[in-house]
């Protein structure tokens, strides 16, 4: 059998394979997303800038300070946790008794600073990173070559997204997290600085995206515009997934990865669209989306 | 039955992610009484109120008005049936004038509020009648004021304009004397009162000095469901409901001028 | 005090019908088209409290429409302006339909996807020339005026402009208007009071998708083509922050923010490069921080305190 | 007959103040000021490419003419990035030609841009030379003789070469990644067109955006259609992105990958031991005869990189684009037109160069292979030349022209 429904298998299992590469990127970054929004209420804007801040500072590392990936793989994610907790307390932290809109349009004006800083700095053509030697190579599936260091994507971007899992459901600082979402106010007077714990989450929240960002270049180009456009997928996402769940987030990020990988076989046209094109569907039939909370 | 009820529940459930909210109450609302609904805080009051007007979707049960079932009808168009709510939080538009928040009510009679190519000036038609529902809540002047600037009570007055404007059937009034001194809340009282003439309240309540005064019916809710229902006195001397209210409610429900 | 503003806007449109003896012409429609467009927006944004993320899908719809029926169908110059903004009104109304199920962030999260979509149809249709851009709209003439003057061009878009301007303003002071103020400051009331908001809000939504549209069918004769530029969500950002800036909920605002904005990426975009949107995104952050009612909000409100303390 | 003057009414009334203007400076140089304007991308996919080594190119060409002529006139030279938006530059252009009295228009690259540069160019009757843009829609469809020369190469030119000679050899099935605007739909057009005029078929196409992020499943695509060999109808980064998923997919296994447009910058950047072997039509190589060495190590002292065929092209078209302007002795469109077609072009970067009626600029193409990582005994020592293509050759031919304005003629 080579062929399902006229469509060379090869290219099917190849494509699904990318697919659920993707969907690993959507999971984690609407996982930070999701994060943020259940402690500070605030629709991250800047989630794709930053996404691409932690790609770039990987790239800075190595070009000008000669550390390999594995230690950046550690370091801009600390380094984009910091700046989040840096914009948290000196922008965000202002915003919270006002409208949840003003949180938006003030991580989309930052998004906006943030990549035009790296255009001006680098330009907004792609610079190469080269994929770490551990990885180089590719398992020779027989339908397609899986190149080592797209299953390693995967690999760890699950673990990322269950242990945070782990850690918000099953530990006690989770569970003084869940408390400060539910009440902030009774939680602090648990004796919980919850002040401290909305900036912590809000750090811990782009980090993901940062960590995102360093699994993303050698994956492909690293260049300032990598984040804008996957951040509005990322927002599609998100309402279909309804923000409901930790879980929720992940399923719904590597699932809509997975069905836009199998668009690209069956209608290649559609593929930049369908993730939106499920998103209205989901709007008119469950408007809180598939894991959403009824309000 | 010989009584005429204006609005009848039967059965009515609200569940929250297995927290049952309110559970099978069957309520009955009789045309021209002015009906409380008591109990202690969480008992499910705002709930249900909040179910009847439709902005929270029943879980089962049905709920009748006039015979007709609205269980399954969008809130606009039971507002529009004739059931009107105020809400526990004054429910005013604070930037417009307090002559506008009554407007605003009176305008959809008017059959013009889709059109935005008409001046304004054409709801100055509309201005008398306003100012005859502000007199009745005391009102008249303050008429152009902005409302965000005037103090809370004469706000839950203007809601009651508001309200009135509509000419409901049945008005759903969520803690109207909410946060009020003394003398607002007598002077609310006496509005309730002088407004029930001709039209059916039901009204959430903690003030039981309020109660006592004016409700002819009262049903106490507990943990969501229906735990006595009759007059005032009926209700006070039944002990379920003071072992429900314990301690100084209780006292409260007893002797309600003590307020 | 009404008969002040009239006279401020007199004043206004006198200014704007000697400006192209002194600046650039299409500097000014350029302004012109954007003032509009954020004033389409702001009736959305500042009068019904709805934040759409995704608005520049009705300016660049309207563009291509208008360009393709100028260009490709050789319609009539009054037609070409028809028809885009017939087509952005009628999307207006399909996003609007879809959007208004969710609010608040969710709104403008919805409203952001959704545009995106219409964004990568454009990409791909052939119709739009993907990247290319439509190119080599003929401006045709009205009337037996030559369009092809800019001058002759300008006072088109200038009546263009001044109408929907006093369409807007008509807008925010109708009986809808009242009933739009009324959603925006309290939902739930509005809801008790027998008011099916999810209407009020579509048509709000509609109407703005419409001007903005004719923005962007007004923008194409300008310019002569239509590309994705204008149904990217850059622009949509960017009129986001034109409203901000000048203050919305003000029937003016917009008009200055538009202004300021459009000649500060003129003036700098050859000086500072990609630092422009560095520019743009610290205007937005300080905006948000500082000066949320915008220019022409914090300006009434000095100038209240002001009368206020004179007053006293 | 009155049709005609009402048409020539109606154009001395458009084009009034251009007109004015013209009449009342005939002979002279309008401000005595010639303005030059480089619109190119400074910082995107394409950026390599051109860029700032075409404002060098120009520079260096405004420097050369002055040392040799001595004018008397002032030569000015503006410059600015269109980020690859057709919006962008054709805005850039107008307001130059409105404000700033720009003469001419120089590199363009991006065929989205071009496209829509010369369109403005036409109506402001003023001149570009195109020295960046590879579509041949410039002097076909779009074509506008009298004011919009095509300098450098074009599609027609790339296509050529490759397609025919690998064809030749028996890999005879071809896949396309395409750059999906103009340029991409040209240059895949032309080499489909060569392919099949060889005996070879085309197996199918796909578009991706540019300036893309991610080849991946573009190439499991091409992978997927088992045509021998995967033409690249791209440029630029998107060129050098698309070479560095093959190797990484496994698709140079079993696949010859074709960048069809590739100059010495693209191999430079990829190296050659991932490139050798390819093969590719150039316009202008560092190390063809002295003069060619002569004028790159100057170029290489400032940019330090050696010139492709854009910032060689570059300084050809300016360079002769002012010295019409000495000779005609005014910077009037139509004389400056008529004696840059008349003389023909010899210096650095071509010999024996022309300027057709259509607006295509034809000169020696070069089919190019890239040496083997052993035979390199220098820096930049990338090519063996396998074939010049004479000028006559290279170039889509005037039969075939599909342009009005030449056709009427």
């Amino acid at each position: 059998m080579t062929e399902i429904f006229g469509v060379p298998i090869q290219a099917l299992f190849g494509q699904l394979m990318l697919g659920l590469v993707n969907g690993s990127f959507y999971a984690v970054l609407s996982l930070g997303l999701a994060v943020i929004f259940g402690m500070l209420n605030i629709i991250n804007f800047a989630h794709g800038a930053l996404y691409m801040t932690g790609a770039m500072l990987a790239w800075v590392f190595l070009e000008y300070l000669g550390v390999g990936y594995w230690w950046s793989l550690v370091l801009a994610p600390l380094c984009v946790g910091l700046i989040g907790i840096a914009i948290e307390r000196l922008m965000l932290q202002w915003l919270y008794k006002l409208d949840h809109l003003y949180g938006l349009l003030l991580t989309f004006g930052l998004a906006l600073m943030i990549e035009g800083l790296f255009r001006d700095l680098y330009g907004v053509a792609g610079q190469p990173y080269s994929i770490p030697e551990e990885f180089a190579g590719a398992f020779n599936l027989g339908f397609m070559f899986l190149p080592k260091y797209r299953a390693w994507v995967v690999v760890a971007s699950l673990t990322v997204c269950l242990a945070t899992w782990y850690m918000i459901e099953k530990t006690r600082l989770g569970a003084y997290l869940r408390a400060a979402t539910e009440n902030p106010k009774l939680t602090q007077a648990f004796g919980i600085n919850v002040p401290l714990m909305v900036m912590l989450t809000y750090g811990f929240g782009v980090g993901l995206a940062g960590f995102a960002g360093v699994l993303a270049a050698p994956a492909s180009q690293v260049g300032p515009l990598m984040g804008s456009n996957l951040i509005i997928i990322v927002f599609a996402v998100v309402v279909i997934g309804g923000m409901g769940s930790i879980l929720g987030s992940v399923v719904t990020g590597l699932g809509l990865g997975i069905i836009e990988g199998m668009t690209k076989v069956f209608w290649p046209e559609a593929s930049s669209t369908v993730v939106f094109m499920i998103m209205a569907v989901v709007l008119m039939i469950r408007p809180a989306g598939l894991f959403g909370r009824e309000k | 039955m010989a009584e005429d009820c204006i609005l009848e529940t039967t059965g009515l459930v609200k569940e929250f992610r297995g927290f049952v909210a309110v559970n099978e109450v069957n309520l009955k609302v009789k045309r021209g009484h002015i009906h409380a609904l008591i109990g202690p805080n969480g008992a499910g009051k705002t709930t249900c109120f909040n179910l009847l007007t439709k902005f929270l979707e029943p879980t089962r049960g049905t709920i009748h008005f006039n015979g007709v079932d609205i269980t399954r009808e969008s809130p606009e168009k039971i507002a529009r049936r004739g059931i009107v709510r105020s809400f526990q939080i004054s429910a005013v538009f604070p930037h417009l004038t307090v002559l506008e928040n009554v407007r605003v009510a009176l305008q959809r009679k008017l059959g013009t509020s889709f059109h935005f190519w008409k001046s304004e000036r054409s709801l100055d038609a509309l201005n008398g009648r306003a100012m005859e529902l502000l007199a009745a809540v005391g009102l008249e002047e303050y008429a152009g004021m902005v409302t965000v600037e005037m103090p809370y009570g004469r706000k839950r007055a203007l809601e009651i304009a508001t309200t009135l404007a509509l000419d409901p059937e049945l008005m759903l009034l969520d803690e109207p004397t909410q946060g009020m001194g003394h003398e607002d809340v007598d002077r609310v009282m006496q509005l309730i009162k002088k407004v029930s003439a001709n039209r059916t309240i039901l009204m959430v309540e903690h003030n039981m000095k309020v109660v006592a005064g004016i409700s002819d019916t009262l049903t106490v809710l507990a943990r969501g469901a229906v735990l006595a229902e009759g007059t005032y006195a009926d209700v006070a001397a039944n002990p379920l409901v003071i072992e429900a209210y314990m301690g100084s409610e209780a006292g409260e429900l007893a002797s309600p001028a003590g307020h | 005090m009404s008969r002040r503003v009239s006279i401020a806007y007199l004043i206004g449109l006198g200014l704007l019908l000697l400006a192209p003896m002194f600046i650039y012409p299409i500097l000014v429609m350029k302004v012109l088209c954007f003032a509009l467009f954020a004033c389409a927006f702001n009736l959305l944004l500042g009068y019904t409290g709805l934040l759409s993320f995704g608005h520049a899908v009705f300016l660049g719809s309207a563009a291509y429409v208008t360009g393709h029926a100028l260009k490709v169908w050789e319609l009539p110059t009054l037609l070409g302006l028809l028809a885009g903004t017939g087509a952005a009104t009628l999307l207006g109304w399909i996003i609007g339909s879809l959007a208004i199920r969710r609010q608040g962030i969710y709104f403008a999260m919805v409203t952001l996807a959704l545009a995106q979509m219409v964004f990568f149809f454009f990409l791909q249709a052939p119709f739009t020339g993907g990247e290319d851009g439509l190119q080599g709209v003929p401006r045709g003439s009205l009337f037996g005026l030559d369009l092809g003057k800019d001058i002759n061009l300008y006072y088109l878009v200038l009546a263009i402009f001044a109408g929907s301007f006093w369409l807007i303003q008509r807008t925010i002071h109708s009986p809808f208007g009242q009933i739009l103020k009324a959603i925006r400051e309290n939902e739930p009331r509005a809801i008790s009071l027998g008011y099916d908001v999810a209407k009020y809000k579509l048509l709000a939504f509609v109407l703005s998708a419409g001007l903005a549209g004719l923005a962007g069918a007004t923008k194409t004769l300008v310019f002569k083509f239509a590309t994705l530029t204008d149904a990217h969500w850059h622009t949509s950002g960017e009129v986001v922050l034109m409203t901000l800036l000048g203050g919305m909920g003000t029937v003016f605002g917009p008009v200055v923010g538009a202004t300021v904005i459009v000649t500060l990426q003129n003036e700098l975009a050859d000086k500072v490069g990609s630092l422009v949107t560095v520019i743009m995104g610290a205007i937005f952050v300080i905006c948000v921080l500082a000066f949320r009612r915008g220019i022409v909000g914090e300006s009434l409100a000095l100038y209240e305190r002001m009368i206020g303390q004179k007053g006293r | 007959m009155m049709k005609r003057k009402l048409l020539a009414l109606a154009l001395s009334t458009m084009l009034m103040p251009v007109a004015g203007a013209a009449l009342a400076q005939a002979g002279k140089i309008s401000g005595d000021v010639v303005k030059i304007a480089v619109l190119t991308d400074m910082s995107g996919v394409y950026s390599a490419l051109g860029g700032k080594g075409s404002v060098l190119g120009a520079e260096m060409a405004i420097e050369d003419f002055k040392a040799q002529f001595k004018p008397k006139f002032k030569i000015e030279l503006v410059s600015a990035d269109h980020q690859n938006k057709a919006d962008v530059g054709s805005n850039k252009v107008r307001e130059w030609y409105d404000t700033q009295g720009v003469d001419m228009v120089t590199d363009v690259l991006n065929s989205g841009v071009a496209i829509a540069v010369a369109k403005v160019t036409t109506e402001k009757n003023k001149i570009m030379l195109n020295t960046g843009a590879a579509s041949t829609r410039l002097t076909n469809e779009d074509c506008s003789p009298n004011n919009v020369v095509h300098y450098v190469y074009d599609t027609y030119a790339l296509a050529n070469g490759p397609g025919k000679a690998v064809t030749k050899q028996g890999k005879d099935s071809w896949f396309f990644l395409t750059a999906d605007y103009a340029f991409g739909h040209s240059l895949e057009k032309d080499t489909s067109d060569a392919v099949k005029a060889t005996g070879g078929k085309v197996l199918g196409a796909v578009r991706h955006p540019l300036n893309a992020s991610d080849f991946s499943s573009f190439l499991l695509q091409a992978q997927a259609s088992k045509a021998k060999v995967v033409g690249l109808a791209n440029a630029g980064g998107d060129t050098i992105n698309s070479i560095k998923a093959a190797n990484e997919f496994g698709l140079t296994k079993n696949q010859t990958v074709v960048g069809l447009l590739t100059t010495i910058v693209d191999i430079h950047a990829l190296g050659l031991p991932t490139t050798q072997g390819m093969m590719f039509t150039e316009g202008f190589y560092w190390n063809l005869n002295k003069e060619t060495r002569e004028f790159s190590r100057r170029f290489f002292s400032k940019h330090k990189g050696m010139p492709n065929m854009l910032p060689a092209g570059t300084y050809s078209a300016v360079l002769h684009y002012l010295k019409a302007v000495q000779a005609a002795g005014t910077d009037d469109t139509a004389a400056v037109m008529k004696k840059m077609k008349e003389t023909p072009i010899n210096d650095a970067f071509a010999k024996g160069g022309k300027i057709r009626d259509d607006g295509r600029m034809i000169h020696d193409m070069y089919l190019v292979e890239v040496k083997k990582p052993a035979e390199s005994t220098e820096p930049w020592d990338y090519y063996h030349v396998k074939q010049v293509i004479p000028a006559a050759e290279a170039f889509q031919p005037m039969a075939l022209s599909r342009c009005a304005a030449v056709a009427k003629k």
